[in-house]
């Protein structure tokens, strides 16, 4: 793989984006803090998120707005689905979150603590 | 409409008739059952002579009823025992509660016995098989008491051989594109079979454990005990003898006629498996005898003997002989009848007096003059006694097993009829002789709808004992089904390749007349000279026992032979399997160990499987 | 241990990524030309300027195209906002003041400054949904945060939960009635072709999608105000005693 | 203007990585949620870079605002510092 602009552009886009998967992947696996685990689920997310609209990115694309001026722009514009589809996963994380974080603070009061290692009760 | 359509669809029917019935009153399902069970007989006996077949296609599968020879020599037991067990049942289950399902599930279990043997395609064989598992399992868990203890063993029992079964069915659709039974036989006449030995052993382990075989057998005291003796006489009798059907086909049909004996390997195999299983028929003849022998209760005793008897039929269908044949399907017939009339009489004295413990009856002999009569003659059928028809089987088997080369079965089967003659005299002295007792002064004979139907068991045993070319007849028959050709058999003359021949009629006239003199003798000496004491309270004796100490000569019957073999009976293999389960228990139970509490370890767990498939994929796909 | 077990299965899990999605290339175009229609986002990109009159694309896949998934993801919010309502449910006299110390005057008097000018950002933002980026989500969310800043300045001030209800169900019904009156005309959920398109790339065009985009926002802006308040009115727990937590 | 846009997309993924990784490690969970707020504010850049204006805008106002508000909130109910759990809200002082 020869190293000019685009690759290098390939590699730190999509390089980020799983990078921040993996961490946080790492996050919910590792961290014992339930607050940490739930902010590596929202940089999973954003992970994601980045790598969708990359996959949808055209070089010297626009936005896919028809913008006044520009109304035939059609034949330049990036893929407008990836970019619907993240628009609603972002929401959708947002809920998901505050439902988690919901869950921590009943955590919380239940057993006293932010732990999940002191947090027994999925033994079975 | 079909006749043996109409007779299963009777039996369905009525058994949903049985359990409605009980609804309105708890006598009637009894007698809709004896309708039933009559009609159905009726039916049968009516149209058996034209031979109908029927097929019919239900979601893509193509079932096939039909009638042969050897289905209607196991048809006579079923509906023998059938209606004569229901014409029992209907007095001895008189003031018991839940009659509706306990009929119900006798209904069922003897139509799906029809339905077993009139199948001809293994869909229809194995649904009929698991309905009359299913049924006769509710009936052994029916009083609700020892569930755990019985009602587990045959379930788990049950469900190896079903298993075993259904693996062993798939593999001959896998084969052969088709379910039909003589489709199976004529690949295997033509060797289209790849694995047919693997397909045989497990077809012959789902059988065994019906028919009580002996590392299977563990089901068959606890279950035969537990039922009521109305449906212990066609548990053991007739359900019984669906294993032994099963078995006859796979051993005759598959591993003598297979038309492949000139293959070495194959040869080799089945006479390897047939050896096995003689073996192991001999092993259970032999040490059920044994277990027989220490039983203190009369059911259980009967139920260790049942399996003995088993014993014997599987050794005859292993030899695989003519001859062996002959008698192992003489014996079914005769275990049948003879199993039949005795858990009945047992089941008598457990609805006059109460209970089939044999240390607290004695001497009802004049209390219950029939029951004894029929019990006397069912055990010299059972031990094998000349003037009888156990006489009749066990003679062909010896000559069978000798004529064979089978020497040390024959020691192992001569020495457990022998032990025989020891536990059916325990249960003849044990509940009939003996000095009379106080407390069962009161008892009086069975009501007659229980005397009549062991009385024409006990004498079907006599006549047979001196014609048994009457049973011989549908046995030929049978065998010429199984493939057998030139099957002769003698009304009344036993003969023997070496020249030897039995008049039975003499036999038997000889030994009647000496029973009747010793009976006339018998009744007119009397009892004097005798006192009688309660054998309860050996306080006279000068030993002063213990309150609520039985010390009857009723325990420890057998105690001298006992102290000798015991060493044979700490070895149980109950506890094999226990041991087993408990093994399979404590290793799910470090398997359980992955589920830490920690939900972060099952996250874990869910990666890992992740990237362990997206490792397979990629590598090795 | 465990910590290097993980580190392993995630340096596999990455190295099988990277090689997805490298074969990708970046930047690409993979639509083919928009004449061609060869992928649905090529079709989008051509049709939806003669058709919806709207000029911002992803608006039109998010309002009519995909439209039926909004519904659904409304749905999940309010579900979100309900579920955090019994999570954290408390008994009425269970509540106390949210906030200890009271905020100082300059965030209340700048949230009070802002905060109507922050709900006409939003509002404009979702008016204007279908001609510039944003929309009903984005501007329900804008929103939100004006709220958000009225809660955490004032310690009494207080949503009401039933203007709230009203509002979300009012904009649900408004978006359902819309969908089904699509259905009733022109044979489908959502169908757009009853009400007149207008001049592209002006305010009044695209027929029902600015209306379902401003339902869309008045519905998004209240269940995420909702959310939030339920949980500032959370209480501020002290340590519970609990027997897993005496080592 | 190809080098600028390329150094910059460059230049705001390493970021992206590097304060994922604070967030991660970092102790005080405050800090670390405001990290996550970061990564949002840094992702909202190359999402509007990547011609996705609509994305960018969801992103600045949810991910950026409310989630991060939702984080503070739940902190403020349970514990401030990673290591500790008995003690919670922000007045505690870390040790």
């Amino acid at each position: 793989m020869d190293f000019d602009f685009q690759n290098i552009v390939t590699i730190s886009v999509y390089g980020s984006a799983i990078a921040l998967i993996l961490i946080g992947i790492y996050a919910v696996l590792i961290k014992k803090h339930l607050i940490k685990i739930v902010i590596g689920m929202s940089l999973v997310d954003a992970g994601l998120h980045l790598l969708f609209v990359a996959i949808g990115y055209i070089n010297n694309g626009t936005a896919p707005i028809f913008s006044p001026g520009y109304e035939d722009a059609a034949t330049n514009m990036v893929d407008p689905v990836p970019q619907a589809l993240v628009l609603t996963a972002i929401v959708i994380g947002f809920a998901v979150t505050a439902v988690a974080l919901s869950l921590v603070i009943r955590l919380y009061k239940h057993h006293g603590t932010v732990r999940i290692d002191e947090i027994k009760s999925l033994k079975w | 409409m079909n006749t043996l359509a109409l007779i299963i669809l009777i039996f369905f029917s009525g058994a949903t008739l049985a359990y409605l019935s009980s609804l309105i009153s708890n006598k009637l399902p009894g007698w809709v059952a004896l309708l039933t069970t009559m009609t159905g007989t009726v039916l049968f006996y009516m149209s058996f002579q034209n031979e109908q077949a029927l097929s019919f296609s239900i979601i893509g599968l193509n079932l096939e009823w039909a009638l042969d020879n050897y289905t209607i020599l196991f048809a006579h037991i079923i509906f023998g025992l059938g209606i004569l067990a229901s014409l029992y049942s209907v007095q001895y289950m008189q003031n018991k509660s839940q009659q509706g399902s306990f009929y119900a599930n006798f209904l069922l279990s003897i139509g799906s016995m029809f339905g077993i043997i009139i199948s001809k395609d293994f869909i229809s064989f194995f649904i009929f098989w698991e309905i009359m598992t299913w049924s006769s399992f509710l009936i052994v868990v029916w009083n609700g008491i020892g569930f755990r203890k019985n009602g587990i063993w045959y379930m788990a029992m049950s469900a190896i051989g079903a298993y075993a079964m259904l693996t062993a069915i798939v593999l001959i659709n896998s084969e052969i594109g088709t379910y039909s039974l003589q489709a199976f036989f004529n690949a295997v006449q033509e060797n289209a079979i790849d694995n047919l030995m693997l397909v045989s052993i497990l077809l012959l382990i789902g059988f065994a454990v019906k028919a009580a075989l002996m590392p299977l057998h563990i089901w068959a005291p606890r279950a035969y005990s537990n039922t009521p003796a109305s449906y212990t006489s066609v548990f053991s009798g007739a359900l019984s003898k669906m294993g032994v059907f099963g078995m006859g086909l796979v051993l005759i049909r598959v591993f003598r006629f297979s038309g492949l004996q000139d293959n070495f390997d194959y040869a080799l195999v089945s006479q390897f498996t047939s050896h096995v299983l003689a073996w192991l028929g001999g092993i259970t003849a032999a040490i059920a005898t044994l277990y027989a022998l220490v039983q203190k209760d009369a059911k259980k005793l009967l139920a260790y003997s049942s399996i003995a008897q088993l014993g014997y039929i599987v050794i005859g269908l292993a030899i695989g002989t003519k001859l062996a044949v002959m008698s192992a399907l003489f014996l079914a017939i005769m275990h049948a009848v003879f199993k039949g009339a005795l858990f009945m009489a047992v089941g008598a004295v457990e609805r006059q007096v109460g209970t089939t413990d044999m240390t607290k009856i004695s001497g009802l002999i004049r209390r219950m003059p029939w029951t004894f009569f029929v019990t006397l003659v069912s055990i010299i059928a059972l031990a094998g006694v000349p003037p009888l028809s156990g006489f009749v089987g066990k003679w062909m088997l010896y000559e069978a097993l000798i004529t064979n080369g089978n020497f040390f079965l024959v020691v192992v089967v001569f020495f457990s009829s022998t032990a025989a003659f020891l536990y059916s005299y325990r249960i003849l002295f044990g509940l009939f002789l003996g000095q009379e007792e106080d407390d069962t002064a009161h008892v009086k004979e069975a009501p007659a709808t229980m005397v009549i139907p062991m009385v024409i068991l006990a004498l079907f045993l006599i006549v047979t004992g001196t014609y048994p070319g009457i049973v011989f007849e549908p046995i030929a028959h049978g065998m010429e089904y199984l493939g057998f050709t030139d099957v002769t058999w003698n009304m009344t003359v036993l003969s023997n390749v070496w020249g030897d021949s039995v008049n039975l009629q003499y036999v038997s006239t000889t030994i009647g007349v000496a029973f009747m003199l010793a009976l006339i003798f018998l009744t007119f000496k009397g009892r004097k000279g005798t006192r009688g004491v309660s054998t309860k309270d050996i306080s006279t004796s000068g030993e002063i026992p213990l309150e609520h100490e039985n010390l009857t000569f009723q325990l420890d019957f057998f105690k001298p032979f006992e102290r000798a073999a015991a060493p044979l009976y700490k070895r149980s293999i109950t506890k094999i399997y226990e041991d087993v389960a408990n093994g399979l228990e404590a290793l799910f139970d470090f398997t359980r160990k992955i589920y830490t509490g920690n939900g972060q370890t099952y996250a874990i767990y869910v990666v890992a499987f992740l990237v362990t498939l997206l490792i397979v994929v990629q590598n090795m796909l | 241990m465990k910590k290097f077990f993980v580190i392993a299965l995630l340096a596999i899990l990455g190295f099988y990524l990277t090689i997805a999605f490298l074969q990708i290339p970046f930047g690409q175009n993979r639509l083919g030309q928009p004449q061609d229609e060869a992928t649905v986002g090529a079709y989008y990109l051509n049709n939806t300027k003669e058709k919806s009159a709207v000029s911002n694309v992803v608006t039109a896949i998010v309002v009519n195209y995909r439209g039926f998934d909004t519904l659904g993801e409304v749905t999940v919010l309010f579900l979100a906002s309900t579920g955090l309502a019994s999570i954290l449910y408390r008994r009425k006299e269970e509540e106390v003041e949210r906030i200890n110390k009271p905020s100082s005057s300059l965030l209340q008097t700048g949230s009070k400054f802002l905060f109507p000018l922050v709900v006409l950002l939003g509002i404009y933002v979702f008016i204007h949904g279908h001609l510039t980026p944003g929309g009903g989500f984005q501007g329900g969310a804008i929103i939100a945060t004006g709220f958000l800043l009225m809660l955490i300045a004032y310690q009494k001030y207080h949503v009401s939960h039933s203007m709230l209800t009203w509002v979300e169900s009012l904009a649900g019904v408004l978006f359902v009635s819309i969908g089904l009156w699509g259905l009733i005309t022109g044979g489908t959920f959502l169908e757009n072709s009853y009400f007149p398109k207008g001049v592209l790339n002006s305010l009044i065009s695209g027929g029902a999608i600015p209306i379902i985009y401003i339902a869309v926002g008045f519905k998004v802006a209240a269940e995420l105000t909702g959310v939030l308040d339920i949980l500032l009115n959370t209480k501020e727990e002290k340590s519970v005693p609990s027997n897993q937590n005496e080592k | 203007m190809i080098y600028v846009y390329t150094g910059a997309i460059v230049l705001l993924a390493m970021l992206l990585v590097y304060v994922a990784l604070y967030a991660i490690r970092q102790k005080d969970l405050l800090y670390a949620v405001i990290a996550t707020g970061v990564v949002s504010l840094i992702l909202s850049i190359v999402f509007l870079m990547l011609q996705a204006p609509d994305v960018a805008l969801t992103e600045a106002a949810i991910g950026i605002a409310l989630t991060t508000i939702a984080f503070v909130i739940t902190i403020r109910n349970t514990a401030r510092y990673e290591n500790d759990n008995a003690q919670s809200g922000f007045n505690n002082k870390k040790e």
